[in-house]
């Protein structure tokens, strides 16, 4: 008997399952807050599940990536973060990340300068078009990381601002 | 005919014009980028030419390379899809110099009607309708303000030279206006090389309205009939549909005769499309002309019939059309849908990675232009439209009900793409009412990205199952495709798979 | 409209229900024997439920346990599909008698027009052309001898309750007559369980020419224009095309009437196809006609732009037809290809086996109806029809051109199949021409066989490449599909794999 | 430095080859009757090769089964048995092989009856059509294996038949 906990992450959010193998080859039971869903499954072919629910069958699409898993289901995609049982969560930063992978075309402001929430620190220019990197606080800017032509991966930090209190 | 002919052009659209060719027993060319080595287009050519560095100004848009590839192949012509060398017509000048056949128009029709200014102004003298605006050659800020000013708000600025929503902004109050010609202007330089703008009223409630036109260089021009382009966000195209919901006979025709007239003023010769601007009380304006292949022909295939890729290359090896517009005719209803990496939940940034898993909807009328396939990685160098999906039916509800069954089981994986966002547009009431603007998504879909839906249980139990069968055997999680001999290929960098994805 | 439908058949048919089901949002229920639990068409239904043993007598055949089937899941409707029950008027009456509304016409037409001695009678009464011969009620041995030297040789021996080519005999000499008689008895016994025989006057380089109809239980009935489905191999169409190339509009009037004369003189309701023969003077007769969806009913569809299936589902449900006669049109060019498991180099036997790599060609105007996929098992218990393949063009010249291609890039591994025989066919200098009766096969493919091609080089240079690349690293060779946990699943029986196929 | 050889069936003809792997990963030296064919190829994804031979291009797909490889190139399948560099060939039996597999309906001979080439033996039905095992040569029938409604299977000797000399 085998059973494992599973932790899956979508939207900022993690969940966590317990599965139990059952004593039929293809009978589960899935424990998910603190519901127990006795299935039964089976892989139609590669990555294709069919999966018998109570009266229901539940035909999903399950597909692996480096870092994600991916659930198609009812016509819907739904890419997961696999959290991996050990690994704690990262921090998230309470800044400014890039949103996406790009070069810099234009910095607005300098080191130094005090900037109010919503104001244009930085624009970015990816696959043709431009995006704006913009205050998420009212501040003072303590380090740009970047400058012009220079490029920027997605998640990276390009400026650091100082938030004013109050 | 050809012999031979290169395509100047990657993914779904160098695919579409490969496989023309190939039906009309013609040889193709394909060109590739360093990132695109491995890609679908490359694989179905007769032969390929490499143009090395992915940066698209150091290969797709290289003008010297393309014509170098052509020239070494022995191609007689070139098609240059829609998009990087499409309508420039410096390209289309290098390929006369070269004794290379451009399919398309003349480099100098190119660009005439690339500079939106001049081309409204031969438009209005050909009795073309066009929408009040500044189109002159007068460009300090200064003076483009107070022009701005003048036509009132809201107010279109827009790149003389542009396309595709870059370099343009919208103007609702006169304190954006100053920041906006700067953007306008800097974007318009990134992008064409040239930060000339033009300023526009900008229409209420507009529909996108466009004709297809093919002319041949005998002085025949037919239309191929409209296109409903208004679902747009960012000015770039997201649905399309034929026949629009809101044409007539009449209304059809009026357009149809006035599309044919703005070709023929210019000597227009191939394929093209001009533009309408349509307002609420059914008037149509002029809005510009594209001198190429648009994203959205397939729909007009659909309807009419009519192949236009491969009138685009019987015209341009000097065949007449023998199509004639009494005996053309545009019928049932046909959909199309933009397939991007891009996700809409996070403000409809574009993605990048591993397609893990591509399996498109098959069924009667459904066609699927893809540039994808599974195992492919999606890079950041170009356009994010991976797919498009068409479908036709009896009628407008029969085509729509068809598009949602598509997109519904449309397997796409391992990139986050609009497909959601996609089907909600569909199956909103007020577009399956027909009642569509240009301002459709901003309406409707404002804050669209914060009702993201919630993961069902039914997701997360097949996961855990999925995981459960692998954990059982515990080999193949390790299992990577050893037997890919070369480093580079997509099989390598996509790492770990699973057998039959 | 119902809520939900039983589809009772398998393979490409079942999922083209399916999905026409499923965008006209009705919930569907397949039904499937042992063989099929794995089949895609059990994968794409809502529900399904098991009918057991393989033998189709005891599955696909078996008029209680569908009808139970149907009871059990609260399907309101059946779609028979083509083939087994389809044209079975005890399972049209089973479903009356069942309350469930049987997608086709009522069951005493089917009996009527499945004997085909009494459909000709009925045929002759109202005007419509038939063939000279015996359709009488006498049948012993000697009898049906005497009339068939009467109407002379060359002579078809016909199953009267028959179709698709079974308990069929051409007998040319006198000699040949008794044995062709006890023959298509036994078969016609076999297959249909009536062992009726009708003989007729083979007509010299005749053509196959079928009309479409639709009607509808308020007495409308249209007709969707005519296929020509001469190729033909033992009297199994392997190619069809619409328009035939000998179809004047004269003649498509005269024959498109005669078709809707037809349908109205028995009452019918639903799809139906009038199938003539046509001499060689263009003369028509009656030959029969088919109570049910068509094998070939994708090239109507394509050229006409209408969704039979989806007509015959509004039609079952007490719908009325909305299309007219005089609006509907036939546009372009159509041709399906049958692709079988069958050997052409080995008489055209029946193949059986794993299909190791299905992936059909795509593009612009070619339809799939498939019922395979990878790794699917094909067994020798049903037909061996794989797939259809079916492209449409502005004209003939087109269709086939593109055909050509398609077939070129079907990538069919594991069962030897036919697709290089259809090539054969369609690069045919007769059939280029138009130049088609139902003898096109015999006259020019009779010694076909013994052409196999050499196996090119460049073949052999790839599969050794093929196994050095994989000898290299010697570890892939013994993947096997261990993370499926069912035993029965198609991906363990398929056994070796190389990761990807 | 690999060297192998490879054996391949075609339409009863064993095709040999030999190939050596060259210094760069993806060369490869094939001889196949006393010619060498220097190529470079690449696996564009699985089972699709893209073979350079002087300045053409080979594009073929190749795939598995059990006991067969299938090469399609050029629009055309391939069905290839595997040959085993070890197993000796198997002699062909001159004698009645059934083509096809399927049920046994009729048998029209019975045991120590001569029969002419071209005689109908046996008829097989199987997928709903009937097929004909005729005589191969004049002779005298020396065995019949199967009876009415039973199964026979392809490959399998129905009927053996004695062969008449002159």
């Amino acid at each position: 008997m085998i059973n494992l906990e599973f932790s899956y992450e979508y939207n900022n959010h993690v969940y966590k399952l317990t599965a139990e193998r059952a004593k039929e080859n293809d009978a589960y039971l899935i424990t998910f807050n603190n519901r127990t869903y006795p299935v039964t499954s089976s892989e139609i072919k590669p990555g294709y599940l069919r999966i018998k629910l109570d009266d229901r069958v539940i035909k999903a699409v399950v597909a692996e990536g480096n870092k994600n898993m991916f659930v198609f289901l009812d016509g819907n995609a739904f890419n997961m973060k696999k959290v991996l049982p050990t690994s704690k969560r990262i921090e998230k930063k309470d800044g400014l990340v890039s949103p996406i992978s790009g070069k810099v075309v234009n910095v607005k402001v300098k080191e130094g300068l005090s900037v109010k929430k919503g104001d244009v620190l930085m624009v970015i220019e990816a696959m043709k078009m431009e995006y704006l990197i913009k205050a998420p606080y009212d501040g003072i800017v303590k380090k740009i990381h970047l400058s012009v032509d220079e490029q920027i991966d997605m998640g990276m930090i390009p400026i650091e601002i100082e938030k004013t209190e109050g | 005919m050809f012999k031979k002919i290169l395509i100047a052009n990657r993914g779904e659209i160098a695919i579409r014009i490969l496989k023309a060719c190939q039906e009309m027993g013609v040889k193709t060319v394909a060109v590739y980028s360093d990132a695109d080595a491995y890609s679908p287009h490359v694989q179905l050519a007769d032969e390929s030419a490499p143009l090395g560095n992915p940066l698209s100004s150091e290969s797709y848009l290289n003008i010297q390379k393309i014509i170098h590839a052509a020239v070494e192949t022995g191609a007689e012509a070139i098609h240059p899809g829609y998009g990087f060398l499409a309508e420039n017509p410096d390209f289309a000048y290098a390929c006369e110099n070269a004794g290379i056949t451009f399919i398309g128009p003349k480099s100098d029709v190119i660009k005439l009607m690339g500079n939106k200014i001049e081309a409204k102004q031969r438009m209005e003298k050909a009795d073309v309708p066009i929408i009040p605006g500044y189109h002159g050659l007068r460009q300090e800020n200064n003076f483009l303000f107070k022009q701005g000013k003048k036509i009132g708000f809201p107010l279109l600025v827009k790149a003389a030279a542009g396309g595709g929503g870059k370099g343009m902004r919208i103007v609702h109050r006169e304190e954006e206006l100053e920041e906006a010609i700067e953007g306008a202007k800097r974007e318009a330089k990134s992008a064409f090389g040239n930060d000339t703008l033009l300023l526009e009223k900008y229409l209420d409630k507009p529909r996108h309205i466009e004709f297809q036109i093919l002319a041949d260089a005998y002085g025949n021009i037919v239309h191929l009939f409209e296109r409903e382009c208004s679902i747009q966000r960012r000015h770039q195209k997201v649905i399309e549909e034929s026949p629009s919901p809101v044409m007539t006979a009449e209304m059809r025709e009026k357009m149809g005769k006035a599309a044919v007239k703005a070709a023929k003023a210019v000597g227009y010769t191939n394929a093209g499309t001009i533009e309408f601007m349509v307002d609420s009380s059914l008037n149509f304006y002029f809005m510009e002309m594209n001198t190429r292949l648009q994203v959205e022909h397939p729909i007009t295939e659909a309807t009419t019939g009519v192949d236009i890729v491969k009138w685009q290359i019987r015209i341009a090896s000097g065949e007449k059309i023998t199509l004639c517009q009494e005996t053309l005719s545009q019928r049932g209803h046909a959909i199309e849908c933009r397939i991007y990496a891009e996700d809409p939940a996070n403000g409809f940034l574009p993605c990048s990675g591993v397609l893990t898993k591509v399996e498109p909807p098959v069924g009667p009328n459904i066609r699927n232009d893809m540039g994808i396939e599974t195992g492919m990685e999606v890079t950041a160098y170009y356009d994010p439209l991976l797919a498009k999906l068409i479908v036709s039916g009896e009628n407008r509800e029969d085509a729509i009900n068809k598009m949602v069954w598509a997109l519904s089981n449309y397997v796409l994986l391992g990139i986050t793409t609009n497909t959601s966002f996609l089907k909600e547009i569909l199956t909103h009431e007020a577009f399956r009412r027909g009642d569509i603007t240009t301002h459709f998504i901003d309406t409707h879909f404002k804050n669209w990205f914060a009702t993201r839906p919630e993961i069902p249980v039914e997701a997360l139990i097949a996961l855990s199952v999925y995981d459960m069968m692998n954990a059982k055997s515990g080999v193949q999680k390790e299992v990577t495709v050893s037997s890919v001999s070369d480093p580079y290929s997509p099989w390598k960098r996509a790492g770990k798979w699973r057998i039959g994805d």
